[in-house]
C-alpha cells in the first residue's frame, strides 16, 4: 500500500465487478502488447523521510550568496504573511475558477490584482497574468501586429538582452521582423527611432529603466507613433512605478513586463509573473484571462472570468494567443504584496534600493580601476567600466559568500569589461562596504 | 455572512501593514518630470487587516482538500503538502545567475527531472523551461518547424490537429506560424486512418494527437499512424498534458511520436494555484535534442553546467530556466512515487474513471461505449425531455459540495460533461460522487425546475455574464467612477 | 453540506497515509506476554483522506483571522506569521539534553525573553519553565509558601482571592497546599480596604490580585495595599495573565507585587491553539530568586548555562524547560513591538475597551461606570422586560460572524457579558461589531424568540448540554456501543 | 505608523471623542503618577528583515546533533502534513471552545483525540490533555488521594528521574507523602512494593517502559491493590502501547504520560502533551476538559465540553486541579499524527525504534569496555555500564556531531558510568555503526 493511492485489494475487486472485467489489465487491453512493460531506469519510492534527507544534500549542494546583481530578478524583500495565505488549499489547490460560484475568491483576487496593475501603471485593463515579463512582451509584440495588421516591430537594443531573445524567437517562428532601435549614451535614441519608424511598423518596444537600469524618457514617442498608427509598448519592472513615471504617463498602448520585484523570491529565475496592461480600445486583444465584475441573480456582487471569446479554449486556431494557464498564484502572491507593503511600504522599499544602489555606485567608483560608463540618471542597477580582471573579481566575492556583479560579456564578448550592479532594500551598508573593500583590494 | 468587500474597501489613509529596517544610507534624488505624477490608489492595511482579508477570500473557494474535484482534463489529484515544504527551502532561493559551481543541487534536481521524464515517456532528452502546458505546445511545435527549415523543408507548414483537441492545440500551431488543419475523426475521436492517409503530403508538418484523446479513449492504430506520418515526411506531436493514464504502462516515445509535452501541474502533482503557476517540460527524440530552446542545463562528469550557446537550438523562450518552484514539487512527487508506484497511477486513474462510467452510463449518456481511459465524456442526461442541461446538472452539484466535471469540452460532444477522477481518489469518494449524480439525475426527471435554478447552497448565486462582457468593470476605479 | 463524519467513519482496512524507510534491522522480538492483546482501533486512511478530513473539520471552527474575537480575559489579539515561521526554524528543534555548548541560542532567547519581561513587568527574575497562566500561579504560590516556610513561619496557609477573580487563583490555591479566602469587594471589584485590614494577621501568606480587576478596574489603592500586605508579613501575588492593559505604562513590581505569571498566550500574542499550549513565566523580586523551580537558564559572561541543583528551589514543575516553542513565538513578538510599541499596546487596547462601552452602554448595561482598562464587563442588556438572556445574545451574535464575548464571568456580574477587543483591531472592527450589538439590542426588543431561538447560520445549532453530562459519550467505541 | 496597530491619528481623535475625553493619557488617570513612565532597557522594534537576521544567528549558534538518547525525548518522525493542518488559522488561532455552535472543528478534533487515547490505553476515558507525562502525573497522584482520601502515596524508583522531581514538588506542598518503593534489577520490586502497601496509601505509580526503557510486569498488583483499595497509575511513553500491554489489560485505574513520541518534535523540551485517561468510575474526578457528544436542536451529532463541574472556572478553590489552557493543538497534532500513520504506521516506526535499539545495544556490547547492566526486555531506551571515560565519550560523539547517551550520574553521582542509549527509526544502520566505531575507537 501507498499513502497517495488509497485502493486495497478489496476496493479494486469490487470496482472490476462493477465494470465487468475480470482485472485491472483488461482495462488496457487495446494497447498493443509490444507498447507495454518497459522497465524504466528510475528511482525508486522515496519514503517522506528519505525525501528529506536527499533534498537536504541537494541544498548543500548550493551555496548560499549576497547578491549584488538583478538584471531581471532582485532579492526584494517577502512579507512573511504572503507564503501563509497563498498555501492556503482555498487557493493553492484550486484550479481554473470555471466555476464563479465557488471560485469568488479566486476570481475577487483577480480583480484586485488587475485593478493593482492598472493603478501601477495608469493603464485601463489588466489580464490576470502571463508567464513571465519576457514571454509577456512577446505576446504584446503579437498584440501589436495582429491590432495593426502589420509583421514588423521596432525594439529597443536597450532592453534586457534575455527579453530580446524571447522576442526574437516568438518573432521568427510567426515570420515577424523584428528590427532594432540603436542605443546611445545607454539609452534608446530617439533619432534612431525617429530614422527607423514607418507605417510598416505595428510599432516600438522599449524598456525603462532599461537593462543599464538607465530611467529613458519617452516623450515625443506618442507623437511619432501617432505619425504612423505605431502602437507604444513599454517594459519595465512594475515596481520602479512606484517612483517612476508611468506608461499611462506616456500614453503608453501596452505596459508590460515582469512583477518579479514585488517580493517574489529570486526562486532561481521562476516562478515570476508577467503583467500586461492596456487600454480601453485594445481591451479586446488582450492575451490571456480578465476577470470583471457582475451580479448573481439575487443582486449580490460578484466576479467572472469575461470577454472569454478572445481566448484559445474558443477562437481555437484563430486565437491571437495560445495561453491557458497563467501564474495566478502568483497574481495573489503580488497582490498580499502590494496590500501588506501598501502605499508607504511600497515606495520605502523601492526607495530603499534605490538608495543603496546609489550609495554602492558612489563607493565603488571611488576605487581604482572603475569608473563610471553613462551619465544618465538610474534606478536599482547600475553599470561601472573595471580594468581590472573580471573573473578574479568575482571569484574573489564568490570566496566571500557574495554574488558580484554580471558582466555584460556573457551578451557582447566586447563588453567583458561591463558590469552591472544592484543593490535592494535588503542590502545593509555593512554588507556595501564588505563588496567596496573587497574590489578595493584586488 | 457573504464577504463582500474589496481590499481597498478596507483601505485607511495612513495604516502600515509592513515592516523595513531604516534605512542606512542618504537620499539620492531623482529629476523630476521622471517621477510618477499621479499617485497610485494602494491599499493602506494593517498585518491583521490584510490577512482577515485574504483569509475570508479563501473561504469563497472550493479547494481539493475540501472535497472531489473530477474536473476533466485537469487531473485534480492530490497535491502533497512536503512537495510544499521541500520547495520552500531557502537553499533553493538562489539568484539565476549564480554560477553553476553554487548551484549544483539545483542544476542537478533540473537535470534529473528531466531525465525521468525521459524514461517515463520514452523520449530522450526534456527542456523544463516552457512555462504551462500551451507553451510547451508552443516550444514544441518550434521545434516541429526548426526541423523542416534545418532541412530545407520549408513547405511543411500544416498540422495536422483532430477536432477533439484541446484548444491551445490549433493556437499554439497558429502562434508558432503554422497552419492547423482539421482531420476527420471517426465516433469515438480517434483518427480516421483513411481521411488521414489522404491528408498526408508534402506541405504537413506533423500531427498533434493527445493519446489517449480527450474522449478518454486509446488511439489503438497509434503505430500505423506513426508510420504513415513519418513515410509522409511529418513528425508526431503528443499532448501530454496529462500522462496519467498510461504512466509507467506505455510511452509515447516507443509509439512513435517525436515531440512531446507534459503539465507537471496535472500528472506530477504540483498545484493549479487557481490557474498556475505550472510548468509543461517538452521532451524529444535524439534528432531533435539540438533545437531544444536554450538555456539548456547539461551533465559532464558528476558536474552540471548551463550551456546558452547552442546555435541550432530554436532559441530562448522564457527569460531564465523556467518555473524551477514548480520543478522542484514535481521532483519531489517523481521520487515519492517511484519505479514501484508509477504504473499504479495509470491503473487507478483508468480504473476510477470506468467505475464511475459503468455506475452512471443508465442515468447519463455516454458519448462512446466501451473501456475509457483516465477520463471519459457523458453527453448529459439520458432522460432530455426535462430540457436540463448540462450546465444545470454542474450548477447543481455546487449544491452537493462536490466540483463539477468539466462541461462543454471537448466541442465534438454537445453537451459535454468530461469526468476525470484521478487515481487519488478513493472507492467511497467514488461511491458518494455516484450517488450525488444519480441524485441529480432524479431531480431532473421529478424536479426540473429545481436543477434549473441551482445553486442555492453557494456564497453566491448563478452570475449574469452576459452584462460582465457587454460593460467590462475590470478594476477597482471602474466601481469608483460608475 | 455538514460534514459529520468522524476520522474513524473513513477508515477502510489496509489502507495506509504514511511512508517509513525500509527497516535495515533484523526483528527482535518480545516475550508475548508483555504484549497488548487487544489491537487498538486506530484509523486507516490516505494522506488526502486525512487531509481533506481535518480541512473539512477545520471549516467547522471559527479563529481570530476570520473575524473579531472579542473574548474578555482571552486577549484574542492578531498572532502573526511570522513568529510561527520563525519557532519552525530546525535549528530550535533541538533534544533538551544537547549539552549548552550547542543549544546557546536557545537559551539565550530564553534568558532574553525573561530579562525582557523583567523589564516590562518590574520584577526581576523570570522563569518560563511553567507551562500555562494556572501552571505559572501554582509555581508562584509555591513560592509564596516556600518563602514562609523558610522564614519558620509556616503557620501562613492562607491567600486572599478576591472573588472576582479568575477561577485558576482559587484552584491554585488549593493545589499549592493554600486556603483561598475572599476578601469583601467594592461595587466595582476593587478591594475594600477595611475588610483587608480586618483578615490581614500572622496566617495571611499572600493575597492575589488581578490588576486591573476581571471587571477592567484598575486597584488605585494599590500601593496603600501592597504596604498594608507587607506590614502584616504576606507578599502580594500578580495574576498578570493579561498584561496588556498596562504594557509599557505601569509596571507590576513597581506597584509593590512580589510574585507574578504572565500568559506568553494572551499579552505576547502566541495563538491559543483551541486551548493551548500556553506557556506561563513567572516573576519574581530578588529576594524570591532562590525559590524559583529548576532548572533555572542563567548567564555567566557571555555564555548560558543550565542549573538544576539549585537546594533552596521549590523543586521541579515540569519535565524540561517549559513549553520552549511558545516562548520562540513571544520573543519574536517581543522584538518586534519593541521599545517604540510596548506602551501603545497599552493605550490602545484601554482607548479600544472604552471606544465600545460608550457606544454600547445605552443598550447594554454597564456593570460598572467610568473609565475601563483593557476590557470591561455588561450586565447584559438594559432592557431585561424580555428575558433575552446574556446566553441568548451571545448565541445571536454567532449568526452575525462576530466571536461572542465571555459570558456569565466574572461570577460577581450576574448576566457578565465580558468584552476585550485588544490593540490590534481597528475602528472599522469595533464599529462594525458595535453595529452588530446594536441591531441585536433591538432585534431583542422587537423580535424575542428571534434572538432566543438563536443561532441560525452556525453549522449545528443550540446543543443539548445536559444530555451529554448526563450520560457521556466520550470516545468513539461508546458510539460503536450505543 | 506600525503593522500590528491599525489606529492612524485620526481614528484615535474620533475615539476619543465618543469616550469623552481629551487624550489617551485621561484613560489612565487613576494610576498613581509615580508608577507610569519608567524608561525600560528593551529592544527596540524589528522590522521582519531583523528578526529573520536575529533569528539565523541565534539558530547558528545551535549545533545541530544525531541524538542517541531519549529518556523522555524522541527523535521520531514527523509525517509532513500536520504541520500544514495544525496551523491553519481556524485551529491555530482559536480559543478554548466556549461556544460550541462555532467550535466543532476543536471539539471534534478534542474527541478524536480522547478516542485514540482510550485505544492506546485501553481505559475508558481520556481527557483532552495535560501539559506534559510528568505534571500529568502528579495530577494522577492528586486524582489518587483525592479519590481515596488518603494523603499518601507509593511511588517506583524506576520513574524518571524528572517525573519523580515534579511528582515530590507537587506533592510537598500539598502535604502528600511520598514513599518509594525500590528497584531490583532494573524493575520496581513487587515484593518490597507488597512489603510497603498498606491502607494509608492511595495507591502506586509505576512507570514502564521504565527510566532504563524495561518493560516491567504488573501482573499481581490489582490483586495487592485491591486488599488496600488503592489506585493503580501506570507512566508510559504512550508511544509503546503500539506493541506493548497497556494499563486496560493491568486493570489500571489511571493511564498517564507523555505523548511526545507520537511524532511531536523533540523542540528543546516542549511543547509536548501529557495525557491521562481513566476508568467510567473515576470519571468525575478526571482534571481538564472533557468533550463529549450531543444532538443540536435539529438533532444533527454534535460535540461539547461536558462535565464541567469538575474544573476550576466552576468548582473553584474545590476544584482538584487548577489546571485551564492545556496543550490542546498538540492534542490535533498528536490525533493527525495517529491518523496519518495509522494502525500500521504507529507499529512499524516503533518496531523499527525497537529494532534500531536492540541493533545498537547488541553492536555496542559487542566493544571493550562496555556491558550490560540489566538482563531484562527493552523498549527504545536501553542502559550500558562503561569502563571508559564518559566526559571523553560524549565529547568525542559532539565533534562528530552526536548526540550521546545519558550518563546517569546527573541523577546519581554514583551512576557516572551507566549510559542510556536510545535510538528511533529515524536513524540509519550507518548513523549506528558510526557511533559504535567512534566508541570503539576510544
Ligand atoms: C489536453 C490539454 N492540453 C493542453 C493543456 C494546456 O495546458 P496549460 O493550461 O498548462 O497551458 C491542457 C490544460 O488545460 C490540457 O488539458
Ligand atoms: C485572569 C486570568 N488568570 C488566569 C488564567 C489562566 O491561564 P491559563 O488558561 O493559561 O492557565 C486566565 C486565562 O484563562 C485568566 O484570564
Amino acid at each position: 500500500m501507498f499513502k497517495y493511492l488509497p485502493h486495497t485489494t478489496d476496493d479494486i475487486q469490487k470496482m472490476l465487478e462493477v465494470i465487468g472485467v475480470n482485472n485491472i489489465e483488461d482495462l488496457f487491453s487495446e494497447i498493443p502488447t509490444e507498447l507495454m512493460g518497459q522497465d524504466l531506469n528510475v528511482p525508486s519510492s522515496h519514503s517522506e523521510l528519505e525525501l528529506y534527507q536527499r533534498f537536504t544534500e541537494l541544498g548543500a549542494k548550493n551555496k548560499k550568496l549576497i547578491p549584488f546583481v538583478g538584471a531581471g530578478s532582485y532579492d526584494h524583500y517577502t512579507p512573511s504573511v504572503i507564503r501563509h495565505i497563498i498555501e492556503r488549499q482555498e487557493f493553492l489547490t484550486a484550479y481554473t475558477p470555471y466555476q464563479p460560484e465557488i471560485s469568488q475568491g479566486t476570481l475577487q483576487y483577480i480583480f484586485e490584482y488587475q485593478s493593482l496593475i492598472c493603478e501601477l501603471t495608469n493603464m485601463d485593463v489588466s489580464n490576470a497574468s502571463m508567464y513571465d515579463g519576457a514571454t509577456a512582451t512577446a505576446e504584446a509584440m503579437f498584440m501589436a501586429t495582429s491590432n495593426r495588421k502589420k509583421d514588423k516591430i521596432l525594439v529597443s537594443k536597450t532592453i534586457n538582452p534575455n527579453i530580446i531573445e524571447v522576442i526574437k524567437t516568438y518573432a521568427f517562428y510567426r515570420n515577424i521582423t523584428v528590427d532594432f532601435i540603436e542605443e546611445k549614451d545607454g539609452e534608446t535614441s530617439i533619432e534612431d527611432f525617429k530614422a527607423k519608424n514607418s507605417k510598416e511598423y505595428a510599432g516600438i518596444i522599449v524598456q525603462s529603466p532599461n537593462f543599464y537600469g538607465i530611467i529613458e524618457n519617452y516623450d515625443g514617442y506618442r507623437e511619432i507613433l501617432d505619425e504612423t498608427k505605431g502602437l507604444l509598448i513599454i517594459n519595465s519592472d512594475i515596481s520602479t512605478y512606484s517612483l517612476l513615471k508611468t506608461p499611462g504617463d506616456y500614453q503608453a498602448d501596452i505596459a508590460v513586463g515582469d512583477a518579479q520585484a514585488l517580493g517574489i523570491p529570486m526562486g532561481f529565475g521562476g516562478p515570476y509573473i508577467g503583467y500586461m496592461a492596456t487600454t480601453n480600445k485594445l481591451i479586446r486583444k488582450l492575451p490571456g484571462r480578465i476577470c470583471g465584475v457582475t451580479k448573481d441573480s439575487e443582486g449580490k456582487r460578484a466576479f467572472v472570468l469575461t470577454l472569454q471569446a478572445r481566448e484559445q479554449h474558443i477562437r481555437r486556431e484563430k486565437a491571437n494567443s495560445n495561453i491557458c494557464s497563467n501564474q495566478s498564484l502568483l497574481a495573489l502572491f503580488v497582490t498580499v504584496y502590494l496590500a501588506i507593503m501598501g502605499k508607504k511600504g511600497l515606495i520605502e522599499a523601492q526607495t530603499n534600493s534605490f538608495n543603496a544602489t546609489h550609495y554602492l555606485y558612489e563607493e565603488v567608483l571611488k576605487l581604482d580601476g572603475f569608473k563610471p560608463v553613462y551619465d544618465k540618471p538610474f534606478f536599482k542597477d547600475c553599470l561601472i567600466e573595471t580594468t581590472k580582471d573580471v573573473e578574479a573579481i568575482n571569484r574573489t566575492l564568490l570566496e566571500h559568500g557574495i554574488l558580484g556583479p554580471l558582466s555584460l560579456g556573457k551578451f557582447d564578448v566586447l563588453k567583458q569589461n561591463l558590469l552591472l550592479f544592484s543593490a535592494t532594500e535588503k542590502r545593509t551598508k555593512s554588507q556595501i562596504d564588505q563588496l567596496v573593500s573587497l574590489l578595493g583590494a584586488l | 455572512m457573504y464577504y463582500d468587500k474589496l481590499i481597498f474597501e478596507i483601505s485607511n489613509k495612513n495604516r502600515v501593514g509592513y515592516s523595513l529596517p531604516k534605512s542606512e544610507f542618504k537620499n539620492y534624488t531623482l529629476p523630476s518630470e521622471m517621477l510618477r505624477n499621479k499617485e497610485a490608489l494602494l491599499p493602506e492595511v494593517s498585518e491583521l487587516e490584510a490577512v482577515r482579508h485574504y483569509t475570508n477570500v479563501s473561504f469563497k473557494n472550493f479547494g481539493v482538500e475540501k472535497g472531489f474535484y473530477p474536473l476533466g482534463s485537469c487531473t485534480m489529484k492530490y497535491n502533497p503538502k512536503i512537495n510544499q515544504d521541500l520547495s520552500n527551502m531557502l537553499e533553493f532561493n538562489m539568484h539565476p545567475y549564480s554560477p553553476a559551481e553554487t548551484t549544483q543541487g539545483l542544476l542537478e534536481i533540473y537535470y534529473e527531472t528531466q531525465r525521468i521524464l525521459s524514461e517515463l515517456s520514452g523520449l530522450d532528452t526534456f527542456t523544463l523551461n516552457p512555462y504551462a502546458g500551451a507553451h510547451g505546445e508552443l516550444a514544441g511545435l518550434m521545434i516541429m518547424g526548426a526541423y523542416h527549415m534545418k532541412r530545407n523543408d520549408s513547405k511543411r507548414t500544416k498540422v495536422i490537429v483532430p477536432d477533439s483537441a484541446h484548444g491551445t492545440n490549433p493556437a499554439s500551431a497558429t502562434v508558432a506560424g503554422l497552419t492547423a488543419v482539421e482531420v476527420k475523426s471517426n465516433y469515438d475521436g480517434t483518427v480516421n486512418i483513411a481521411a488521414l492517409k489522404e491528408m498526408l503530403n508534402d506541405e504537413i508538418a506533423g500531427i498533434m494527437l493527445t493519446n489517449p484523446n480527450t474522449l478518454g479513449i486509446f488511439e489503438k492504430d497509434i503505430l500505423e499512424i506513426a508510420k504513415l506520418v513519418h513515410d509522409a515526411g511529418g513528425l508526431l506531436y503528443y499532448d501530454g498534458a496529462n500522462l496519467n493514464p498510461l504512466l509507467g504502462l506505455a510511452r509515447p516515445g516507443d509509439m512513435g511520436f517525436d515531440i512531446m509535452h507534459i503539465n507537471l501541474h496535472k500528472t506530477f502533482s504540483t498545484p493549479h494555484g487557481g490557474g498556475g503557476p505550472g510548468s509543461g517540460p517538452v521532451g524529444v527524440k535524439d534528432y531533435l535534442v539540438e533545437f531544444l530552446p536554450k538555456p539548456v542545463i547539461k551533465k559532464q562528469g558528476n558536474k552540471y553546467y548551463i550551456e546558452d550557446t547552442n546555435e541550432s537550438c530554436i532559441g530562448q523562450i522564457s527569460h531564465f530556466y523556467g518555473n524551477i518552484g514548480v520543478v522542484l514539487k514535481a521532483y519531489s512527487y517523481l521520487l515519492t512515487l517511484g519505479k514501484e508506484n508509477f504504473h499504479k497511477v495509470g491503473q487507478y486513474s483508468v480504473l476510477n474513471a470506468n467505475y464511475i462510467k459503468e455506475s452512471l452510463k443508465n442515468d447519463y449518456l455516454l458519448a462512446i461505449d466501451g473501456i475509457c481511459k483516465h477520463e471519459f465524456v457523458f453527453d448529459g442526461l439520458i432522460d432530455k425531455s426535462q430540457n436540463v442541461t448540462t450546465l444545470d446538472v454542474a450548477k447543481r452539484l455546487l449544491d452537493y459540495d462536490v466540483h463539477p466535471p468539466t462541461v462543454y469540452f471537448p466541442l465534438v460532444v454537445h453537451e459535454a460533461l468530461m469526468i476525470e477522477p484521478t487515481e487519488t481518489e478513493s472507492k467511497a469518494t467514488l461511491d458518494s460522487f455516484i450517488d450525488v449524480m444519480r441524485i441529480v439525475a432524479e431531480e431532473a426527471r421529478t424536479n426540473p425546475e429545481l436543477v434549473k435554478g441551482a445553486p442555492y447552497n453557494t456564497v453566491v448565486k448563478r452570475l449574469d455574464e452576459a452584462t460582465a462582457a457587454r460593460n467590462p468593470i475590470v478594476k477597482y476605479r471602474d466601481l469608483l467612477n460608475q
